[in-house]
């Protein structure tokens, strides 16, 4: 072949020396501008504590510690806040998946609330029938249940995608409002209301429930220990989101998600499924939207399924957690610790400052607007432009020039050879 | 060559008579790439300009600039002598310019008299669309330059040809008196650009100034009158079609010598590599595309397949790819039966398959080259364990390798698609589907908008395949690819193969086979 | 810093309350709000530190109580019914912190109602609010002074949990008190906030021929009110006079939970704090009757009295059960 | 069988058509917005927030103008200010049309109950007393034809405006020269533009309208049937209509057949103490009704083709 005896090209050589420094240039690159996004959100929300009577210097003190436990001054104790903060982050980082995973293949899965009410409803069910169990097994199979039942109801989104059209949007929307009936009827005057209260069921057994971070007997940090509830639970959603990570970067299975989200047509062409692949994302979907009902059970403070979940918002805050995180592994663990830090700081900001906890819903929203529309670059690329001189090359472009004008002559040397 | 036509013309611009275009240090920055860097280009009044360069030299970069689409970052632009601040298409519109893009801006679901009238519509009463009133203006358009079209067919339905005949009255019904034509014969038969051309010459007579971009040589010899070549963003210079010959065009696009005319032995033709038995295939729409076609490929030889855009070559491509079910008929790949098996076995089979649609089907744009390069084969045990996980290490190494091998331009393997020329994007999928060494390669389109060195280079592969032992399936809408490759050239018609002719037949005699053994191509929307 | 956030902590007599709403928030016309008019209260009158927080999800229940607790208040009030296995969980970590909690007794796991040394609970006997405007109605009806004369007349529950059943088991028991042959409907919107479901549950139940209906859905069941105004016939309010709220209004159920809550917080301030159940109900005017819209004639008024006695002296028993 | 009969007295009673044409007709009006929205290519979820903030403003203004125009002018600016930053931040700054509309919805939450409470200091705001509420208008001699004329003639003056909404969209967006060119954007903005369309104008008008017809919507709900405003009142009505969009393949009628599913399903879950099913069974059946229909009868609803891609001018 004639290219592959060319003399090795100086670029293979500089492509060789540099992909860590592209990496870590490339990572950073990728982490400003979402964390730029967040910081100008805070700013502008500022603006708007200001304006709403509030002194936005101490609400975001009391935001901070309600969130991280830091800069407490109103006699918080930093670990409880921590622990809190666990608790909400949990359900936000496993949802966040769920709705992630639809995204990667092209889907809008608004149907997450459903899918963890089914995964929370088949999941108490396995708590509260085979309570007798050990924890080791009892907790894998409340959370296989929860999987099931939240995989389940995805499944006929993806189904029906699949073999109809049907738009996952009206599906999931549908399903959602079936969900919600279906808990109701369940504990409301039915089969799995507690005998002696309304709108709950019984709480999963001690069995059942997930080991905490700090143990339930005696003083910790001045707190008892039942006052954290932070449970193991945040480790299987890390770890859910490392299996998300290996799945969407590392398997087959991800890579023909993320072909078939980019374009059906390609993604038919190269031999693989669309439907298939549809109905297997939803699965996976689902298992996570399931997932989270289990963990929400098993995990948390309330050991029980309650009717409210219905108006838990969990599911559609995810959808707002996935897309700040880009559909990434990183990013939804970095969201879902910044939302649920919002919500738990929130709490804490209204007792403390007496500024309503619904600015965090105001500053979710402008970190998403900034995000989205991604006021920075702009700002950035407006800059060069004021003076009407052209923009000087900078390195990559430069590197670009150099590595068009070297293969140029490369070729040219190979026609002269032949000639 | 027509020198006649040439000879209708002014040779040079009469005097003081001001050019019709003019465009001065014209600069234009993409991220990493100048795409014009001080561009000086003028136009005269009435002739025929070509614009000439290899992909991504920054032809359409430069016309979008005259048509107001992009904002150069420097430079002026002066239309018949003054100064014209060209903020949008609009102004261009309103100063007379006209331009047929590279890729249609057409509206599929549209009516053929909507996407022309769009933007200057007639109404009645108000602001209600006026469906007579448009059919009236579309037919006395067709007819004073008999470009036929019926306006109310639905422009997705219709042949390229057609679409890019829509594409000229729009910019006609606008009144344009300068044409930007950007790669208008890329989809076109010899036919079709013979009428093209026609249409083209009238217009000229009509006092109309026109500008042509194309990869083709021997259509800027035959139509224009001045020809500008582009490389790298920078204009190489401007010569008198009637004073430059092929060769030179070329070298002055590439830079070096480029060899125009692929060289290849005889073909030693083995066993049938591929079998096709009574074939018939239905479009996705269900309407039927290919009827009971039945073929032998064999193992060592280049089948080129001819025939006007829509007689069911694409669809025999894909239902040999395993894309498409047929209706009715088999397809064996050596011995094994594959007609029910998809796109998935098909490739195991040893099939590779170079898609016409190499934007839309080849790549995924928005994925790295090396993740271009294992794609449809992400799941063979050289890149995933157990076809599950996939092996990143070798990916990465197997992406080098082609790169490197297929001369992929490109800054690193990680580098998306999309930031790729479309040359390279092209180069990718070749390399991809070649690199397996298949026993059977479907190349459609292979050097579709590619430029003259890229296609040397593809033709050379496509030989050296041959070579090695593939049995090939040329389908390309360029006659001379078509005879310069093959060893036996099958001409499609309706559905059907007319004929199988040896790759010396005459021209003539394709073209008459092409278009149903005489009479003109028709078409139900070209009435 | 903010003043509030660096100095909250330990002025040694002012005493510091908590509450925390339950999903409904601040805003529910309900008692939530209620609760939080009577926290107001105290602040300005007993001069005690107040803050609230509200609760958006169910899950924010326990930790909100445990918050306040964790700090040190000295009372933390946790509103509505739904909290009550929240409440027995914080209150058994933190015995050193007093709890109040309106509308239920605390829980434990099971759901079963527990008793804790540190909780008290303030309950009301909505029934008894319940069974005078059932009264009323009833002896409308069996005048034939309603709008329709129907002897159909209907209750819309916002859940269906205890004190949504009270009122209407007391409503159900007044109206067939005085006039048994009428019948009363039941429905529940699943709602407490949305008033269109309750507005439309009104109106089939005012196809079905009702003309007189009682909310008991908070926020929602302003909707009932309004429909039954624009529908002609009448309507009776909840928790608070709502006469205001719309001209069909005739009469309103009430249930004092400011005065409950301000109670509360004044039993912790005097130290006078104790644990177990507070009954809220006629005898002490924790529940009652309040007029409307309608003048009320004097023989229902003498007769609206007579129960109103017999009920406090303990001679009647309004159950508080729905019957089906 | 007893059911069956139940039944059929609900759908032969004129009160239950009569609600299920209000409702039906309430969700059409978010619903055309998302039409005329998509079909200009911004991707619209945002209804639910738009609704949520005219149905707050809409109270505020018929408490403080005691007028309902007045009230629904205010709504729909309310609306529109919501739809104008979607269209803003989509367009203007090409942002990804689901974030920005997502963001819309968790603001105007937050700001809506914010506000809520900052105005009654933590009361909920008032009831709007008569002065303030949309009116029922009963066509005179028409309203008196049996069952139809309970059903078409005595209606909420917002019914009737929705419904003719309908019709003029209809033959705006398929018969006029702006809806050519509204779908031209839609569907294939490089090619409006280059025919000398302003693409831009076009599609903030489109989004804006939607916000106006979503607030007009928030005033229906606010002071024509609820008379108050309650946090989180539209309980996710818009994103019904979304569904009722898609659903109605971005057709203004087909999205209303879909909302007359959904105002059934109001209707139908409002007579639950007239058929004896359970409750909870009852009100299920209009979703699952719709996803039959979906599955069976509409299959595949297609978005116009640039529908959530932001446009740049050359690819730039
Ligand atoms: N076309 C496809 N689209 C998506 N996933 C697929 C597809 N084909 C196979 N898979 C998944 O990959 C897994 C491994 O592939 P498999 O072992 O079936 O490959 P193969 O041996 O080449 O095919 P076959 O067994 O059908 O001959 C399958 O079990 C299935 O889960
Ligand atoms: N929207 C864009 N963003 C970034 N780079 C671009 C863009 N459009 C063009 N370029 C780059 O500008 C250069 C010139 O492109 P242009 O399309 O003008 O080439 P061309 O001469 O028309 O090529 P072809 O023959 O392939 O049509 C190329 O390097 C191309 O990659
Ligand atoms: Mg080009
Ligand atoms: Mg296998």
């Amino acid at each position: 072949m004639t290219a592959s005896t060319a003399p090795a090209r100086p670029e293979s050589e500089a492509a060789a020396t540099s992909p860590w420094v592209e990496r870590l240039r490339r990572v950073g690159r990728a982490l400003a501008l979402p964390a730029g996004s967040v910081v100008l959100a805070f700013l502008i929300g500022a603006v708007l504590i200001a304006l709403a009577g509030g002194d936005p210097l101490a609400s975001y003190e009391a935001l901070a510690c309600g969130g991280f436990g830091i800069s407490c001054f109103g006699g918080e104790t930093p670990a409880l806040q921590i622990s809190n903060t666990i608790e909400f982050i949990t359900p936000l980082l496993m949802a966040g998946l769920a709705v992630g995973v639809a995204f990667r293949a092209g889907l809008f899965n608004i149907g997450v609330q459903g899918q963890l009410i089914l995964g929370a409803i088949f999941a108490t069910i396995v708590g509260l029938r085979l309570a007798s169990l050990p924890g080791v097994i009892l907790i894998p199979l409340l959370m296989l249940a929860g999987v099931v039942g939240g995989a389940l109801w995805a499944g006929i989104v993806g189904v029906l995608k699949a073999f109809t059209g049907a738009h996952e949007v009206v599906t999931t929307i549908m399903l959602n409002y079936v969900a919600y009936n279906l808990l109701n009827y369940l504990l409301i005057n039915g089969p799995m209301q507690a005998p002696n209260s309304s709108q709950i069921s019984l709480p999963v057994g001690q069995n059942a429930q997930l080991p905490t971070l700090i143990p339930q007997e005696g003083l910790f940090f001045g707190q008892p220990g039942g006052a954290y509830h932070a449970s193991i639970g945040i480790f299987i959603a890390l770890a859910a989101a490392g299996v998300y990570a290996f799945l969407m970067r590392r398997t087959a299975l991800g890579y023909e998600i993320r072909a078939v989200g980019q374009s059906q047509r390609a993604a038919r062409y190269a031999g693989i499924s669309v439907r298939r692949t549809i109905i297997v994302t939803m699965l996976i979907s689902g298992a996570f939207a399931g997932l989270t009902g289990g963990l929400m059970i098993a995990g948390g403070s309330l050991h029980y399924l309650y009717a409210d979940l219905k108006f838990d918002t969990t599911g559609f805050d995810a959808i707002a957690v996935s897309l700040l995180g880009q559909n990434v592994a990183i990013g939804v663990v970095l969201s879902a610790i910044l939302f649920g830090a919002l919500h738990a700081g929130g709490l804490v900001m209204q007792s403390d400052v007496q500024i309503s906890s619904h600015i965090v819903e105001i500053l979710q929203a402008v970190i998403l607007f900034s995000l989205a529309a991604n006021f920075l670059r702009s700002l950035k690329l407006r800059l060069p432009s004021l003076g009407r001189e052209p923009a000087k090359p900078d390195g990559m472009e430069a590197a670009q020039a150099a590595l068009q004008a070297e293969v140029g002559s490369t070729a040219a040397a190979e026609g002269d050879g032949r000639a | 060559m027509s020198t006649e036509v040439r000879a209708d013309r002014p040779a040079a611009p009469g005097g003081e008579a001001p050019y019709a275009i003019e465009m001065r240090h014209i600069r234009k920055a993409w991220p990493g790439v100048v795409a014009n860097d001080d561009v000086n280009l003028t136009i005269r009044k009435g002739e025929i300009h070509a614009l000439v360069g290899e992909n991504g030299a920054g032809k359409s970069t430069l016309m979008n600039i005259l048509y107001g689409l992009l904002k150069p970052d420097a430079g002026e632009i002066l239309i018949n002598g003054q100064h014209a601040h060209i903020s949008g298409p609009r102004d261009a519109i309103v100063r007379g310019i006209g331009m047929v893009h590279q890729h249609f801006m057409l509206i599929p679901v549209f009516t053929v008299g909507e996407n022309i009238v769009l933007g200057r519509e007639p109404v009645e009463n108000g602001d209600f669309y006026d469906r007579s009133e448009v059919d009236t203006r579309i037919r006395a358009l067709s007819d004073e330059y008999g470009l036929h079209i019926n306006p109310d067919a639905r422009t997705g339905d219709l042949p390229v040809g057609l679409q890019q005949r829509v594409e000229i009255l729009k910019v006609l019904y606008r009144g344009a008196d300068i044409l930007i034509l950007d790669e208008p014969t890329g989809v076109l038969t010899p036919q079709e650009t013979h009428d093209l051309f026609a249409v083209l010459r009238g217009l000229v007579r009509g006092g109309k100034t026109i500008i042509f971009i194309t990869h083709k040589l021997k259509e800027v010899l035959e139509i224009s009158d001045q020809v500008t070549v582009l490389r790298r963003g920078k204009v190489i210079g401007t010569v008198r079609t009637k004073d430059t010959n092929e060769e030179e065009i070329a070298r002055m696009m590439v830079g070096r010598e480029v060899l125009l005319r692929v060289d290849k032995a005889p073909a030693k033709p083995g066993a049938a590599a591929l079998r096709v038995e009574h074939l018939t295939v239905n479009t996705e729409q269900g309407l039927p595309a290919v009827r009971d076609v039945s073929l032998e490929l064999y193992a060592g030889e280049i089948l080129g397949v001819a025939g006007v855009e829509g007689n069911g070559q694409s669809e025999l491509v894909a239902a040999l790819a395993g894309m498409l079910k047929p209706r009715s008929g088999r397809i064996w790949i050596g011995d094994r039966d594959v007609t029910e098996e998809g796109a998935r076995h098909t490739r195991h089979a040893g099939l590779a398959h170079i898609p016409e649609d190499r934007r839309g089907a080849g790549l995924i744009l928005s994925f790295s080259i090396a993740e271009n390069t294992i794609f449809g084969h992400q799941r063979d045990a050289a890149f995933a364990l157990r076809g599950m996980v996939l092996r990143l290490h070798e990916i990465y190494a197997w992406a080098r390798r082609l790169i490197k091998q297929f001369d992929v331009r490109t800054p690193s393997e990680e580098t998306p698609a999309r930031a790729l020329s479309g040359g390279n994007q092209q180069k990718v999928i070749v390399a991809r589907e070649m690199a397996t060494q298949p026993k059977v390669l479907l190349a459609s389109q292979p050097t579709r908008g590619v430029d003259i060195g890229a296609i040397e280079f593809i033709h050379r592969r496509i030989v050296e395949q041959r070579d090695a032992g593939a049995a090939i399936l040329l389908v390309s809408a360029e006659l001379d690819e078509i005879r310069s490759l093959s060893d036996r050239i099958a001409v499609m018609y309706e559905g059907k193969i007319a004929s199988i002719e040896p790759p010396d037949v005459p021209e003539e005699r394709l073209g008459l086979l092409m278009t149903g053994g005489g009479g003109r191509q028709t078409h139900p929307a070209a009435s | 810093g903010g003043t509030s956030s660096t100095s909250g902590g330990s002025s040694a007599n002012t005493i510091k309350v908590g509450l925390v709403t339950d999903t409904g928030g601040l805003n529910d016309k309900g008692f939530n709000s209620l609760a939080n008019q009577g926290l107001q209260k105290a602040k300005s009158e007993l001069g005690i530190q107040a803050d609230v927080t509200q609760s958006t999800k169910a899950s924010d229940y326990v930790p909100n109580l445990t918050n306040f607790a964790s700090r040190g208040y000295n009372l933390v009030i946790a509103v509505g019914f739904l909290m009550a296995s929240a409440v027995g969980q914080v209150s058994q970590q933190y015995p050193n912190v007093k709890f109040a909690l309106i509308d239920s007794t605390p829980a434990d796991a099971k759901g079963n109602s527990v008793t804790r040394s540190n909780v008290t609970s303030l309950l009301f006997k909505e029934q008894e609010a319940g069974a005078l405007v059932g009264i009323l109605t009833g002896m409308l009806e069996k005048q034939g002074k309603t709008p329709k004369k129907s002897h159909i007349v209907g209750a819309v529950g916002g859940q269906k949990i205890p004190p949504v059943d009270h009122y209407i088991a007391g409503f159900q028991w007044g109206v067939a008190k005085e006039d048994p042959s009428a019948k009363v409907l039941v429905a529940y919107s699943d709602e407490f906030s949305d008033p269109t479901p309750c507005a439309n549950k009104t109106d089939t139940q005012i196809s079905q021929g009702a003309d007189v209906v009682f909310q008991v859905a908070g926020g929602c069941g302003l909707g009932v009110l309004t429909e039954g105004g624009k529908k002609g016939i009448y309507t009776i309010g909840v928790d608070t006079d709502q006469s205001a709220s719309d001209q069909s209004v005739i009469a309103s159920a009430v249930k004092r939970v400011e005065t409950a809550t301000f109670d509360a917080i004044k039993s912790v301030k005097d130290g006078s704090f104790q644990s177990g159940t507070v009954l809220f109900d006629l005898k002490n005017d924790g529940v009652g009757f309040v007029k409307g819209n309608l003048p009320v004639p004097a023989d229902i008024q003498t007769e609206i009295d007579s129960v109103t006695n017999q009920i406090k002296s303990g001679a009647v028993t309004v159950p508080d059960t729905v019957k089906p | 069988m007893a059911i069956l009969s139940q039944l059929l007295q609900v759908l032969v009673s004129g009160d239950f058509w009569q609600l299920a044409l209000r409702d039906g007709a309430l969700l059409a009006l978010p619903a055309l917005g998302g039409v005329l929205s998509e079909r200009s290519g911004v991707t619209n979820i945002a209804m639910e927030g738009m609704m949520l903030t005219g149905a707050f403003f809409s109270v505020v203004a018929a408490l403080s103008f005691h007028n309902p125009w007045m009230a629904v002018i205010v709504a729909m600016l309310a609306g529109g200010a919501m739809a104008l930053i979607h269209a803003f931040i989509s367009i203007r700054f090409r942002a990804d049309q689901i974030i920005s509309g997502f963001a819309i919805n968790i603001a105007a939450v937050g700001l809506t109950t914010f506000l809520n409470a900052k105005l009654s200091n933590f009361r909920g705001l008032q009831q709007v007393d008569p002065s303030g509420r949309l009116p029922t208008i009963n066509v005179p001699l028409l309203d008196n034809i049996p069952f139809l004329g309970q059903v078409f003639f005595q209606q909420n003056i917002i019914v009737y405006v929705s419904l003719a909404l309908l019709a003029i969209a209809n033959l705006v967006l398929f018969r006029t020269r702006l809806g050519l060119r509204l779908r031209a954007v839609g569907e294939h903005p490089e090619a409006a533009d280059t025919a000398g369309i302003n693409v831009y104008r076009l599609r903030y008008g489109a989004v804006i309208m939607s916000g106006l017809l979503s607030g007009l919507a928030g005033a229906f709900l606010a002071i024509g049937i609820a008379n108050i405003f309650n946090d989180n009142m539209t309980s996710g009505r818009g994103y019904i209509a979304l569904a009722a969009m898609i659903f109605g393949k971005w057709t203004p009628w087909g999205a209303f057949v879909a909302c007359m599913i959904f105002g059934v399903g109001d209707a139908l879950a409002a007579s639950t103490g007239v058929i004896n099913v359970p409750q909870y069974f009852l009100q299920m059946v209009p979703y699952v009704l719709a996803l039959v229909v979906l599955a069976g009868l509409v299959g595949r609803s297609t978005p116009p083709a640039a529908d959530g891609i932001p446009y740049t001018p050359g690819g730039e």
